[in-house]
């Protein structure tokens, strides 16, 4: 890791009412490209991201963006620097249209043609359902608008929280394509069970485990390390054929 | 069947039913003369509680937050008009419309500037940590309400007040049969410029959505970038300060106030605001023109249902549209 | 001496009403100081005032009451302020064998079949007000009368005894408006009685029985009912409310009380002290509270024995003076006879508000006011 | 997975001193309110402890709504006030006797039930909100109806009777040597103590039930009813059902409370049964003790009830320190002791966000 | 007692899309069905109009032989139709344990029920504390719901679903958002499940290997249409699965646990 890293984080601890979730997270994230964040059910994985995004408070440690350091500051002004956030539960606005749900996501209230086109190419339904309330969508159609309103602009950084949960293979296959696209504008730091996926994408991966970082390294390697796999995510591909 | 319907929604759909209710007392009632003095006096009445609910429905609808402590803010508003008129008595009673207008001008600010700055606070000190839980919401605005009607009391003692009104709008103009009170078109007008400047921000902005979006999910709103606690807080202040100009109208429509004024016009506009459907300005607009026109009508045809008129009339609606007239948001 | 012990059992907080509560109590501790001579001592025995709020909700005025009387012990109460929260405390005043003086609440049945033969009623009634308003129109044949009032009991008992008065004289009542209670547009019913009298031969006239705010009167003279030959009458008012009547100069009616009409000693040094004291003259209600002061050391001088029984035996058929001149009590249901005025609304620039002029009194023998009960 | 810190994992295992605080103050309660005569020898306190017995019933009935199972209603008080119409009405009528009140109440029980089931049914096709202007709409109806049909409730001014002949003082429940009214601890035998435990039985009766309804599965039931409506259908619980019937039971247990009311006061109008003055009392009560706590109505009652009748005098203590101050003696006239209630009103929903028994006690668990 | 489940020309419209489009379908006591279709197919409207959260605009829900097309949910979850929901729909508020006693009690019929001997109600304690173990979620019994990390909420879907030991069992993709060393604990639990000779099982899922090891039969809808229905080999050799299903270049990421 030679350039300064677009995010970093050191020693973050978190807790969430009288709970410790993170004991310790420190990981880089350097700049472009898909870099993972794999763990299992409870890790604080999820918890990672909320305090990246403000959304809740580190107790200590530090988190800079671009070098500077963002760990107190609001939500919003985070949001304001490029960094956009696609949650777990997906965050959609049930009561307004697939169109408004987009038309928030967008700096001005305009849409860039181009990039509007290309969402609607990859997740036809956007704009098959566009003046629809997205209360209405099917659970998969959330997410992928959950994603599209996350690329409707160019970000520095994307943090998404399980984007593959619940989608059609045909889906998510292109979806690889979509955010390997998206990868060379922007990073993106993503929040995966789905290893294969996670694997198709990642340059970097850090793996957490009960609140701390229990690996960081080059996807390749982890990749090629069943071994390793087994201990960090007591994976094995094909425990449960 | 089906035509008749498509017709009625092409003309307007419910938007049609003030004048449906209109025409029908025409009939019923007979004397043209009687009927144009009762409908302006019931188009104004609506307007008057228009400005007040609307504040009310602003609030309620886009924000999800129940606002019992609305009424303090037309109290209040009430009793700031009434003083500032008070003070400037000399430009109120004068013969010259321009001090006139000053003084009525400069009484409605102070109110309107009141509810601003009151609506920031209660939005932040009050409203605040309760956001996304009603019943903790009507529970601390309604302590809020005790402190205001308090300070009220503490303010301006309990004894009633009366409200000088300016001189211009004294009286009435009589054509014909029919008498048209001045102040009564006054009010008509102010109510109609309100509710088109907050239809126009509303409609033609990105507020009234985002503002929905944040009720549902402010984590989210946040996180693309909007400070939605800022813009709460000036939906809150709006609301307010149309709240305290309602009040400063009704103090002049009722010349002689009471700290009780706003609680009494509390179930009003609560009705107004649940027939019109949540968080709609027009709903609100609707249901407060069919309160004030079906009020007078039913006063004039049959006094003892008035007792329960509005009762009635928001049972009907309810049981033909669950969700008020013209919901904004969808439940 | 062991003093005597007076509870004021009044709403001292949790209504607006509460204001006039304390001009009751102004007026009661002013009276306390004009018939004792500022000693506030009765044959050498101190006078021990004890306030108690009912806070306008008549279980707490029974559990003040009954504090007074069960563990102050004192020897007679006065209150309370709303008729509602009054009629609770009758019973009260039963169980424990103890005077209740009522002051100022106004209702008829205080004084009716529930109350009982330890209430006394120093403030007038519905009856006397709708009975000195009908004399205030001088009813001929030549009178038609609309009347609007609120819908319940309070209003069509007003307007009911309204009627028995104007029996007999010739008028005749063309229609009985009532609105909902808290009634704010007077639109409807203003435009029902219009129709009803505008046609009508002789005096016209649209009588006023609101006891709320809302200002029936300004928003119906808005409406200019003079283009029919229609003249609105309503009863006086308490001062905060006279700058209302400015909007109908000439208006007659009639009052229970206004500073500058009674002519006797005690109204003066009323006036002259309040004004010197308060910075205001006197209302209504300051003058009631001076009269049940003035009645209970009366009462309490005359008496054979300070006890409840000796008081009552005092009290029943006693006549004394007050800001309104000499009242009595009447024997049967000791409801305090007193003199009533017919005005006439007189507009100066120069005063705040408009002056209710005396036109004459109406004296408490012309008005024929139901009895209540019979000890 | 996850630490905790120390205090947190005491809680759950131990009983926290918040826990022993709270259940130290509602046993003295319960010990005051049914020793009260005996403790407190002055009229004011027995007055102040037979209100707080009947509004325990009152609030926690309440409770039941929309505590536990979230319904937001304003017609508490019509059921209230429907029982103590009954009653009062009867004992009016009939005379004061057992017969009265027996024929009252069943008619203002029954009323209330009917009432209850037909709004109940009403509802279904209306949302929360909406329920609740239902019945607000029901509830100010029944105000103009109680101030219209004044020939049978009196109005404005509502009614006075006199109750059964065993709560006059003057009877003697028990006899001394003397053939005097007996005194135990220095209290009088007599009619009113006769009364005050006539209150204070039939609210702790109607109070157990209360206990025994949301102790049992159907309390669980009516919080999963509140937590998430759809999913409680989806697992076979006919919510419309279950909200009908606990609105019913809630409206029964309100009008029993209103007749034993009216019983004790022997006075019944709109501003001791009816007004929304009273509605709002409730729901104060409810959220100070906390909501989804039984437990916390009495809290809630007594320390509303107390601030009622008792914050008033503080004041007036503290007006006299202060008299010379400007300003301040304005605000702190005793007069004005709602101000000071509605502050610490507020404070009281900021910092106790669950009520005082649900903050400091923590939710019993039942598991 | 054996069951029987079927739909006959199913059909439910919003507005103007037709979500489930005339799908009809009998389903065998002791035969696992997979459900799949891509993202907004119809299979979540499909289990709806199943386990009566939507009523259908036209055609019959059968079971047993009985049109419950108008039934409420209520009823159903009463004739035995239980349902896990894809988006978690729990009693946030309510502890673990309480959540799942809650289901054992609806099945039991002792919700309305003020008189039961503690004894009684020990036993529905055991019972929801079984339910938690097979789900591997005994820890977290005390915790309220709102606490649990989203993999733990959806075992709690299912345990709540088991506990109320329906006779038709509709999961939707329950292992969404689970890791893969929770996943087989919940894949094992709707095996053994589906061992019952007596029990029809449902399942959406988009995980094809969850789907290889579970299906007996597969169903696919597209647009809300019933497009092929048989054997899962069968069915996900047709031509017409693999280019809407599967994507184009099929092989790519179809393992995925
Ligand atoms: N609101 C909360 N209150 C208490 N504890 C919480 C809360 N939210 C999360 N936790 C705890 O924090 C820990 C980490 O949760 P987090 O959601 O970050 O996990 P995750 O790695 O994203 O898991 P998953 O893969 O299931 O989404 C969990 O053990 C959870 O119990
Ligand atoms: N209440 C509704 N109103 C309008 N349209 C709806 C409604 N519910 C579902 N739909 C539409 O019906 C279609 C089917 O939705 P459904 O949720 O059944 O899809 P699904 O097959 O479960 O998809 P996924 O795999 O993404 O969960 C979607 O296009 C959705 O937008
Ligand atoms: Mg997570
Ligand atoms: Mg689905």
């Amino acid at each position: 890791m030679s350039a300064t890293p677009i995010l970093s984080l050191s020693g973050v601890k978190t807790d969430i009412a009288q709970y410790h979730v993170l004991h310790d997270v420190s990981f880089d994230v350097p700049e472009g490209g898909v870099h993972v964040l794999l763990g299992r059910n409870g890790a604080g994985k999820t918890t990672t991201l909320r305090t990246i995004m403000g959304l809740w408070q580190a107790r200590a440690g530090t988190i800079r963006f671009r070098g500077q350091e963002i760990t107190a500051a609001h939500t919003t002004e985070i949001a304001r620097m490029g960094i956009a956030y696609v949650p777990e539960n997906m965050g959609i606005f049930g009561g307004l249209t697939v169109e408004e749900n987009m038309r928030l996501a967008s700096h001005d209230g305009t849409f860039d043609p181009d990039r509007l086109s290309r969402i609607h190419t990859l997740f036809p339904a956007m704009k098959q359902f566009w003046a629809k309330p997205a209360g209405a969508l099917s659970g998969g159609q959330k997410q992928m608008l959950a994603i599209s309103r996350a690329i409707i602009e160019r970000r520095d950084l994307i943090l998404i929280d399980e984007p593959t949960k619940g989608l059609a293979p045909a889906i998510i296959a292109a979806m690889i394509e979509a955010f390997r696209e998206i990868a060379t504008e922007s990073t993106i730091l993503l929040v995966e069970q789905n290893f294969n996926f996670a694997r198709s994408l990642g340059r970097g991966v850090t793996v957490i485990d009960d609140g701390r970082v229990a690996h960081d390294g080059q996807m390749d390697a982890l990749a090629d390390d069943s071994a390793l796999q087994t201990r960090l995510l007591s994976l094995s591909l094909d425990q449960h054929q | 069947m089906e035509r008749l319907q498509q017709t009625v929604a092409r003309m307007g759909g419910v938007n049609l039913l003030p004048v449906a209710v209109a025409l029908a007392a025409l009939i019923a009632i007979g004397a043209p003369a009687t009927w144009v003095t009762l409908t302006v006096a019931g188009l104004a009445m609506g307007m008057m509680i228009f400005l007040m609910a609307s504040g009310l429905s602003l609030v309620f609808g886009l924000m999800d937050v129940l606002n019992f402590g609305h009424s303090a803010f037309i109290s209040f508003g009430a009793f700031i008009a009434a003083s500032t008129l008070a003070l400037l008595s000399g430009w109120v009673a004068a013969d010259s419309l321009l001090y006139n207008l000053l003084a009525l001008g400069i009484a409605i600010s102070a109110a309107g500037l009141f509810g601003l700055v009151a609506g920031w606070f209660f939005e932040v000190v009050i409203v605040k940590p309760v956001y996304q839980d009603h019943l903790r919401q009507i529970l601390i605005t309604m302590g809020a309400l005790i402190v205001a009607e308090q300070l009220i009391l503490a303010i301006w003692g309990g004894s009633p007040l009366s409200v000088p009104r300016p001189a211009f709008l004294q009286g009435s103009w009589l054509i014909g049969d029919t008498t048209i009170e001045i102040y009564r078109v006054f009010a008509f007008l102010l109510g109609f410029v309100a509710f088109l400047g907050l239809r126009y921000t509303l409609k033609s902005t990105r507020i009234g959505l985002l503002i929905r979006a944040g009720v549902e999910n402010r984590e989210m709103v946040e996180s693309l970038g909007f400070r939605i606690d800022r813009l709460f807080a000036g939906v809150f202040m709006v609301g307010s300060a149309l709240a305290a100009i309602g009040g400063a109208m009704w103090a002049g429509y009722e010349t002689l106030i009471t700290p009780d004024l706003g609680a009494e016009m509390m179930v009003l506009v609560f009705i107004v605001v649940i027939i019109g459907g949540l968080g709609s300005i027009e709903g609100s607009l609707l249901g407060a023109l069919l309160v004030g026109l079906t009020g007078n009508y039913v006063g004039f045809l049959a006094p003892k249902l008035a007792l329960a008129s509005n009762m009635i009339l928001m049972m009907v609606i309810l049981l033909w549209r669950p969700q008020g007239l013209r919901p904004a948001v969808r439940t | 001496a062991d003093p005597i012990k007076i509870a004021l059992v009044h709403g001292t907080s949790g209504s607006t009403f509460e204001v006039f509560s304390k001009q009751t109590h102004t007026g009661f501790e002013m009276g306390l100081e004009y018939a004792t001579g500022g000693t506030m001592e009765i044959d050498g025995r101190p006078i021990e005032i004890i306030k108690k709020d009912t806070q306008f909700k008549p279980d707490i005025a029974r559990a003040a009451l009954e504090e007074a009387f069960g563990d102050d012990d004192v020897l007679i109460a006065v209150g309370g302020t709303s008729s509602g929260v009054t009629k609770g405390l009758l019973p009260i005043a039963e169980e424990y064998e103890k005077i209740l003086l009522v002051e100022p609440a106004v209702a008829d049945s205080l004084t009716g079949p529930e109350s009982n033969r330890y209430v006394f009623k120093t403030s007038r009634n519905s009856s006397m007000d709708m009975q000195a308003q009908a004399l205030a129109l001088a009813p001929d044949a030549n009178l038609h009368v609309a009347t609007l009032a609120e819908d319940y009991a309070f209003g069509r008992d007003g307007i009911e005894a309204f009627k028995s008065a104007l029996d007999g004289s010739g008028a005749t009542i063309v229609a009985e408006e009532y609105v909902p209670q808290g009634t704010t547009d007077f639109t409807a019913a203003a435009e029902r009685m219009f129709a009803a009298l505008k046609d009508k031969e002789g005096r016209k006239v649209i009588m006023i029985y609101v006891a709320g705010g809302g200002n029936p009167m300004g928003k119906i003279k808005d409406m200019q009912p003079e283009r029919f030959g229609i003249e609105i009458s309503t009863g006086g008012h308490i001062l905060p409310v006279l700058p209302t009547y400015k909007a109908v100069p000439g208006m007659e009616g009639a009052i229970y009380y206004y500073y500058e009409i009674p002519q006797n000693p005690v109204n003066d040094w009323l006036v002259a002290e309040h004004q010197a004291r308060f910075d205001g003259p006197p209302d209504f209600f300051t003058a009631g509270g001076m009269a049940a002061a003035l009645a209970i050391v009366k009462a309490i001088e005359t008496a054979e024995t300070v006890d409840t029984e000796g008081l009552i035996a005092a009290m029943e058929g006693m006549t004394w003076d007050t800001p309104k001149g000499p009242m009595t009590f009447r024997p049967e249901d000791h409801q305090a006879l007193q003199d009533m005025y017919h005005f006439k609304i007189k507009v100066d620039e120069n005063v705040d508000w408009a002056i209710p002029e005396l036109v004459r009194v109406i004296e408490a023998g012309e008005m024929d006011i139901p009895l209540g009960r019979e000890n | 997975m996850v630490s905790e810190t120390a205090t947190a994992a005491a809680g759950r295992n131990t009983r926290s001193a918040g826990w022993w605080i709270v259940a130290l103050a509602i046993g003295g309660i319960l010990f005051a309110l049914a020793f009260a005569p005996f403790l407190f020898d002055n009229v004011r306190s027995q007055q102040v402890a037979a209100r707080i017995c009947i509004f325990i019933v009152l609030v926690a009935s309440y409770d039941l709504l929309i505590g536990y199972t979230g319904i937001v209603s304003f017609a508490h008080t019509m059921f209230f006030g429907l029982g103590a119409y009954g009653a009062a009405i009867a004992l009016r009528g009939m005379g004061p006797g057992w017969d009265a009140v027996a024929v009252g109440t069943l008619a203002g029980v029954g009323a209330a039930a009917l009432l209850a089931i037909l709004i109940g049914l009403l509802s279904l096709r209306v949302k929360a909100i909406f329920f609740a202007m239902v019945t607000l709409a029901a509830a100010s109806v029944m105000l103009v109806l109680a101030s219209q049909l004044s020939g049978l409730t009196g109005g404005e001014d509502g009614i006075t009777y006199r109750a059964p002949d065993l709560f006059k003082p003057a009877t003697k429940l028990w006899l001394d040597a003397d053939g005097k009214v007996a005194t135990l601890w220095g209290v009088k035998l007599n009619g009113k103590l006769a009364a005050y435990y006539f209150v204070v039985l039939s609210c702790a009766l109607l109070f157990a039930v209360i206990l025994r309804v949301v102790a049992s599965p159907l309390g669980t039931v009516l919080e999963a009813i509140r937590e998430n409506e759809m999913r409680a259908e989806a697992i076979g619980y006919r919510v419309v059902a279950y909200r009908t019937g606990v609105f019913c039971l809630a409206a029964v247990l309100a009008a029993l409370a209103g007749s034993v009311w009216a019983v004790w006061l022997k006075y019944t109008g709109p501003d001791t049964a009816l007004s929304f003055a009273i509605m709002i009392d409730i729901l104060l009560m409810v959220v100070i003790g906390g909501m989804g706590t039984v437990w916390g109505a009495v809290l809630g009652v007594t320390l509303m009830s107390l601030a009622q009748f008792y914050l008033k005098d503080l004041m007036e203590v503290a007006a006299h320190a202060t008299g010379d101050l400007p300003l301040l003696p304005e605000l702190l006239d005793p007069d004005r002791w709602l101000l000071w209630l509605g502050i610490l009103f507020i404070l009281l929903v900021y910092f106790f966000p669950k009520g005082l028994v649900g903050t400091l006690a923590g939710k019993e668990r039942r598991a | 007692m054996t069951v029987s489940l079927s739909l006959s020309d199913l059909t439910i419209r919003f507005g103007g899309h037709v979500a489930v489009d005339a799908v009809s379908a009998t389903f065998r006591p002791g035969e696992l069905t997979v459900i799949v279709g891509p993202n907004g197919a119809g299979k979540t409207t499909c289990f709806n109009l199943v386990s009566g959260q939507l009523k259908p605009t036209s055609g019959q829900v059968m079971l047993d032989g009985r049109d419950i097309s108008n039934w409420s949910p209520a009823a159903r979850a009463r004739a035995g139709i239980g349902r896990a929901f894809q988006l978690t729909s729990l009693f946030p508020d309510l502890s673990v344990l309480e959540n799942v006693r809650l289901a054992v009690q609806a099945r039991e019929g002792q919700g309305a029920s003020l008189w039961r001997r503690a004894r009684a109600l020990t036993a529905l304690r055991d019972e929801a504390l079984q339910h938690l173990a097979d789900v591997r979620l005994t820890d977290m019994a005390q915790l309220p719901v709102s606490a649990l990390p989203h993999g733990d909420q959806r075992k709690l879907e299912v345990a709540l679903l088991a506990a109320m030991r329906p006779r038709v069992f509709m999961f939707d993709e329950p292992t969404a958002g689970m890791s893969v060393d929770e996943a087989p604990a919940i894949l094992d639990l709707i095996a053994r499940i589906k061992g019952d000779p007596d029990r029809i099982v449902l399942l959406v899922e988009h995980k094809m290997d969850v789907v290889r090891a579970l299906a007996d039969r597969i169903i696919v809808l597209h647009n809300g249409a019933l497009v092929a229905d048989g054997p899962p080999d069968e069915v996900m050799a047709l031509p017409v699965v693999r280019e809407i299903y599967l994507g184009a270049d099929a092989a790519a990421p179809e393992a995925m646990a």
